[in-house]
This record gives structure tokens, sequence and C-alpha cells, in this order.
């Protein structure tokens, strides 16, 4: 845990030093708000809609994530620093899911109520602890293939594209899930609960991918 | 009296290039190789895999006590490298470095400052390595590089771009107390500076060993012939 | 006894389009992979070519490249 | 040396999948309601399912390359995927047209098993540019598997996400139940031709490729001007 506690302090505090991603992150999202209400040509939207505009819009906004991952250890030694230690690697690996789904959960913390103020129909009140748990179990599905595909294309020559490339079409089970869960709670005529079934493939897909993922990374840092 | 490095046929090759190819040789605990050679020999590949960075392809390694690459994790931690690149992140200061360092390596923060001083750092430790000289730097990244009290010490051109002052202060960090020796492989592009404090000295030519012998019998132009 | 299995309905053109894409897929896959084939056939060849030369004329004896050693 | 037993093998798949297409053709009886058209599903289905079981296979092939390290397995795994891809299109190209002959458009949404299809089909299409995207050969292979891994895990689970929206429009016609017996023989049979076509071609390229291997080591050892290795997403031994 001490090593997990170090390197992401680290992280932290290299991104309140630099701000690299989440304000990136967060300008993008609204951006894309903007550009789904001129594109639907649409004022408000609710249920279905809305659920896929607020996925879509953190699932885009989390590749920026991905691509800012891992590109200060790249280029400024972190790999080489990290793998001197006696650590088992794995902990960067948790270290770097947990530092982006911090970010997501800060992307979020602002573009929620922006989405509900500038997009969403039917008010955010009575839905809200399940929007948390939704957005939870997604920022853990985003988090974890980010951790892991951006470590695959932080070394490679084209990486800016190759992330997303191979994390798009592996985060579609948690976006069909996630807009799933995420229709009732923003439907018009106040909240439906939970869909047990969608909620039970969110939470495989997080454990399934977050076990996979700490037993293939180590072979990502070798060289 | 064990021997800290034992290397047999060691091979680094990438796809069809051999960066090293051949290399053998036996270091005592405690005492110092110098490797010369132009640049592209392979002597920093040498360094990566010595310093568990770099999987060799041919061969067989051993440092300190443990095989490489398979036993790795025994040697990894007792092991300093300050290479080219000073392994610091450039928007931290060299204290927040430092101390991220000291607490992969489970060391003691309070050694983080009292090395700053050693290094001569006091002053601007708090400032973002991006702020910093070509030599503050390299005393940054030496401090990192003996953080944890490495036994084996694997230095690159450890004086490239250092005025004396900085040498000067970097000098007892990067040698070791007498009570308790470092065995360290120093890379080198000084013949006589490199030779004076080589126990051993090893040749690299395009990555095959021309020369290897005990610092004492060999002269300078013989390590200037390497370059010719 | 292929009355009931092989009638003309409009159906049949797709059946057949989809076994004819099937078809060529296959073909474009084995007309590359051939390609390579006669490639290698070709550099085997030159290297017959110059074992038999080599074997010819008898091999000139190399001169060990000088090295430095104390 | 590499080749031996392809050329039974290549007899035994050509007898066996057209053996397989004339039974689908002439002996398996008329759909009820999708008349000729039904026989499509003789070629897509099995198509469909010897590239998911390529695709998966890839990802335990990839298993045994990073437990092992050695590039042998890295270029079997290279090969089944790579074979799977391009039976992918074969799959992705036939699903559309039974989808226009069936319900007459040429791309269905609702039809689980062709989307989902088409999303492991969209994420293994970046296995090569990967590849390729990496210089070194020893990091190549071991990035490559470990995408083909995460891939292999993935398929099963994309489909059984895909699969779990409410929309079931249209009957599912592959059912391992209500297929009445003759059916199911030519299917089986069908399959069977599927599978054996699929591993030819694997013993096959693998042959080319370790010729191809041996020939450049040769090469390098009479000429003694080793060819510069282009960078190619393929592995060579």
């Amino acid at each position: 845990m001490r090593v997990l506690a170090a390197v992401l302090r680290k992280e932290l505090r290299l991104e309140l030093r630099t701000f690299e991603s989440v304000p990136g992150m967060v300008l993008f999202g609204l951006t894309i708000f903007v550009v789904f209400h001129f594109g639907l040509e649409r004022a408000s939207v609710e249920g279905d809609l809305a659920a896929g505009i607020l996925v879509v819009t953190l699932l885009f906004a989390g590749m920026l994530g991905l691509n800012r991952l891992y590109v200060a250890d790249e280029e400024q030694g972190g790999f080489d620093g990290f793998l001197l230690a006696p650590v088992d690697r794995t902990w960067l690996f948790v270290a770097k899911a947990t530092a982006l789904f911090a970010y997501l959960v800060a992307l979020e913390i602002v573009m929620v109520p922006a989405f509900a103020l500038l997009l969403l129909e039917p008010g955010l009140g009575q839905a809200l602890p399940e929007l948390v748990l939704v957005l939870a179990l997604t920022n853990a599905g985003f988090a974890i293939i980010a951790a892991l595909v951006g470590a695959i294309a932080v070394r490679t020559r084209a990486r800016d594209l190759l992330g997303p490339l191979i994390a798009l079409p592996l985060l579609v089970p948690v976006v069909i899930a996630a807009a799933g869960l995420l229709e009732p709670l923003l439907r018009e005529g106040g909240a439906g609960g939970l869909d047990a079934k969608w909620l039970a493939i969110l939470g495989l897909y997080d454990l399934v991918f977050g076990l996979l993922s700490v037993a293939v990374f180590d072979p990502l840092l070798e060289d | 009296m064990t021997t800290a490095i034992e290397l047999a046929g060691l091979g680094r090759a990438y796809g069809e290039r051999a960066a090293l190819d051949g290399v053998s040789l036996s270091l005592p605990a405690g005492s110092t190789l110098v490797v010369f050679g132009p640049n592209g020999a392979g002597k920093s590949t040498l360094l990566r895999i010595l310093a568990t960075l770099l999987r060799p392809t041919t061969g067989t390694v051993r440092v300190l006590d443990g095989e490489l690459p398979r036993e790795a994790w025994k040697v990894r931690g007792r092991i300093g490298l300050l290479g080219h690149d000073p392994l610091l992140y450039r928007e931290l200061s060299a204290r927040e470095n430092l101390r991220y360092h000291a607490r992969l390596h489970a060391v003691d923060p309070a050694r983080v400052d009292e090395l700053l001083d050693a290094v001569g750092l006091g002053a601007r430790a708090d400032d973002p390595i991006s702020t910093y000289s070509r030599g503050m730097v390299q005393r940054a990244a030496a401090a990192r590089a003996v953080l944890h009290d490495p036994e084996l010490l694997l230095l690159d051109e450890p004086r490239a771009n250092l005025d004396p002052a900085a040498a000067a202060a970097l000098e007892p960090l990067l040698t070791g107390t007498p009570e308790r020796p470092r065995t360290r492989v120093v890379t080198s592009h000084d013949p006589a500076g490199g030779l004076a404090e080589a126990d051993v000295a090893l040749g690299l030519r395009a990555g095959r060993p021309v020369l290897l012998a005990p610092a004492a019998g060999v002269t300078v132009d013989q390590i200037g012939a390497l370059y010719r | 006894m292929f009355a009931d299995t092989l009638p003309g309905d409009q159906g049949t053109p797709y059946v057949v389009a989809a076994y004819l894409v099937f078809l060529a897929l296959l073909l474009i896959y084995l007309a590359i992979m051939g390609v390579r084939v006669a490639r290698m056939e070709r550099d085997l060849a030159e290297l017959d070519d110059l074992v038999r030369e080599g074997r010819d004329t008898p091999p000139s004896s190399e001169q060990e490249p000088e090295r430095i050693s104390t | 040396m590499h080749g031996k037993g392809l050329r039974g093998l290549s007899v035994a798949t050509i007898v066996v999948l057209v053996g397989a297409f004339a039974v689908a053709a002439f002996y398996a009886p008329l759909d009820a309601d999708q008349g000729f058209r039904q026989k499509i599903f003789y070629l897509h289905v099995p198509l469909a399912i010897v590239a998911l079981v390529g695709f998966i296979v890839g990802g335990l092939l990839a298993i045994q390359h990073l437990r092992t390290r050695e590039p042998i397995w890295d270029l079997r795994s290279y090969v089944a995927i790579h074979i799977s891809l391009i039976l992918g299109v074969g799959v992705l190209v036939t699903g559309a047209i039974w989808a226009k002959s069936s319900w007459g458009v040429w791309w269905l949404w609702d039809e689980p098993t062709l989307v989902s299809f088409l999303i492991v089909f969209l994420l293994y299409g970046t296995y090569t540019p990967m590849r390729f995207a990496i210089e070194d050969r020893e990091r190549q292979a071991r990035y490559a598997s470990v995408f083909a891994i995460t891939a292999g895990a993935f398929v099963p689970i994309c489909f059984g996400a895909v699969r779990a929206q409410p929309q079931e429009v249209h009957p599912q016609t592959f059912g391992s139940g209500d297929l009445p017996g003759p059916m199911w023989l030519t299917f089986l049979v069908c399959l069977a031709g599927m599978a054996l076509l699929f591993y030819t071609l694997y013993r096959f390229e693998i042959a080319a490729k370790l010729a191809r291997g041996r020939l450049r080591s040769l090469r390098r050892q009479l000429l003694d001007d080793a060819p510069v290795q282009r960078r190619s997403a393929a592995p060579t031994i």
C-alpha cells in the first residue's frame, strides 16, 4: 500500500502542478455538450438521449485522460525510476487507474451539474444516489481500460491515435451498460429504479478487466 | 571477497544489430570497473543491463547475489543508477522527487534533506527541476542514485558538464567510505582520469570487449587506440 | 429429390452472392500467399546459385581482423 | 520440413468444405418461412464461430508466449489472429448479405451477433497497426501478447453485453435446440469444414513464415549482407 500511496501522491501532485489532464477534460466535455446541442438541434434532452449524451461525453473526455496518463513517465524517465525500486510493478497500474478515476470524478463534479443546466430536461435531484453509483462503476471501467491501454500505447509511435482506437471498442460494453442504467434515471417522469441486469454486467466488467489487467500488466514494463 | 558482478558471454541485440556482444568479466565487490569506448560502443547498454532495466539476449549475468533477469527482484533496490537521464520529474522540485524515490525505496525521509545539503542544493531544493542548471540537475540525480545507499553504483560519465565545485561535492557520495566500500561501474571518456580511479579497465568497441585488464597494467594510449 | 431444396425464389441471388464473396475472399488470400511463396522460391534459387558458385571456386583464405589485446 | 502434412490437410479441407456446401445446398431442407435465403446461415454462422474461436485461441497462444517467451508462440498467436481477421471480413460481408436478403436492409443494429462481431472486429483491427507502431521486435511481441489476451477475454464479454440488450426483434435462427435434425447435421458439417479450413490456412501461413525466416538466416550466412530488416507487423523467427 505504501507504494500505491507514493505513486498516487506523485501523480496527483504532478497533475495539480501542471494541470495537464483535468482542465482539458472539463473544457473538452463542455464543448462536446455544445456540439451535441447544435448537432441534435435540441434545447433539452431526457431519457435515453440524455443518458447517451452524458456517457459519450464522459467517454471521450476520458480518452483525453488516457492520452496524458503516462506521457510524463515516458518522457522524463518515470518508468525507469519506478523499475529501479524494489516494488511490485502492478502498483503502477493500480495507481494510474486510481489517478484517472480521481480525474473522472473531478470532471463529473463540474460536468454533471453543467449537463443538468445546459441540456437536461428533468432535474437531477431525485436520482442523485443512483447516479453517483452508476458513474462510479463507469469511471472504474474507463480507468481500468485507460490505465492498461495507455501503457501499451504510450511507447509506440502513433500513441495519441492508437490509445483511443484500442480503448473505444473495449469500452463499448461499459457504454451500453451505463446508458442502460442512466436512461431510467434521466427520464422525464421521474426516476425509475436501477436495472439489476445492467448493474451486474457493469460490475462484472470492472471485476474481470481489473483482475485481467493486473495479471497482464507487468510484461509491459520490461524492456 | 565475494564477486559483485559475474558476466559470461553477455550479449544484447536489437533485431539484427548487436549492441553488446560476448562481454565476460568478474568484478570483486568494492572495486571499480571503468568502461571506455566511443559513443555507441554499448557502454550505456551494459549499464542498463546491470541495473536490471534491460534484459540480456545472450549469455549470463550475475549481479550481487541475483542472476538476471530471473532474480532481478532480489537485487533491485540495492543498485544506484546515475545515467544520462536524471530520472526526475521536471515539474516537481528536487525535494519532492527525492521524497517520492525515498518512499519507493522505503528510505527515511530525513535522509532526503541530509543529501540535498550534501550536494549543495539545500537552498534551491523546493524549486522545480525545470529551473535547474545542467550541473544542478546532475547533483539532484546523483542524490537520487545514492539515496537508498546502494551496494552497487552504476555511473554513466558522472563528471560530464559538472563544474569543479559540483564534482568535489559529489565525490564523497559517489565513492563510498573505506569501511563501507561501494562496488562501482563507471563509464568514462577521459583515459587519464578514468584509469586513475579504476581497479579494472574494460574497452568496448562496437559492442565487443577489445580490452579487459587490471587498470595498473593498462597505458593511456591503449585507451586512446579505442577511439581511433 | 432436389426439387424441394433448390427452388428459384427471389432469395437465390443473395445466397449465391454470399458464397461467391466467401470464395473470392479465399482466392485473394491464396493469391497473396502464392506471391509470397513465389518470392521465396526466387530467393532460394538465388541462394542455390551462390552455393554452387562457392563450391566451384575454392574459398579465399580470410585474414583474421587484427584485435587490440594486451 | 515445415510443410509436412500440409498436402494431406489441404485435400481433406477441400473435400470436407465442398462436401459441406453441397450438403447445405442439396440435402438441407428449406426453412419454413425464410425459404432458400436461410442457406446463407450455413456459411455465415460457421465462419463467425471459427473466426471468434480463432481470436480466443490467439489469446491463449499469447498467454503461452508470455509464459515461455519463445518467439514461436508469438508467431502462432499472430497467425491465428491474422486469419481470424480475414475470415472476419467474410463474416461481416456475408452477414450484411444475409441481413439484406432476410430483412431487406444491409445492416441491422438489432441483430446482436452481427453487432458484437463488428465491435470485436474493430478491436482486432487495431492489432496489426499496433504491432507496426512498435519497432523493437521483442517488445512488439510482448505488447501484442498483452493485447491478444485482453482482447481474447473481451470477446465473450462483448457478446454477453450486446445480447443483453432488450430489443430482441428477430427470431434467433441459430439456436441449438430448435433446429430440426437434418439442418443441425448440415450445420455441423459446415462448421467442421470451416474449422478445418482455418487450421489449414493457419498451418500454411506458419510454414511459410518459418521458411522465410530460415531463408533470411541462410541468406545472411551466405551473402553476409544482412538485408536491413524493414519494419513490419509480422513477427520474424
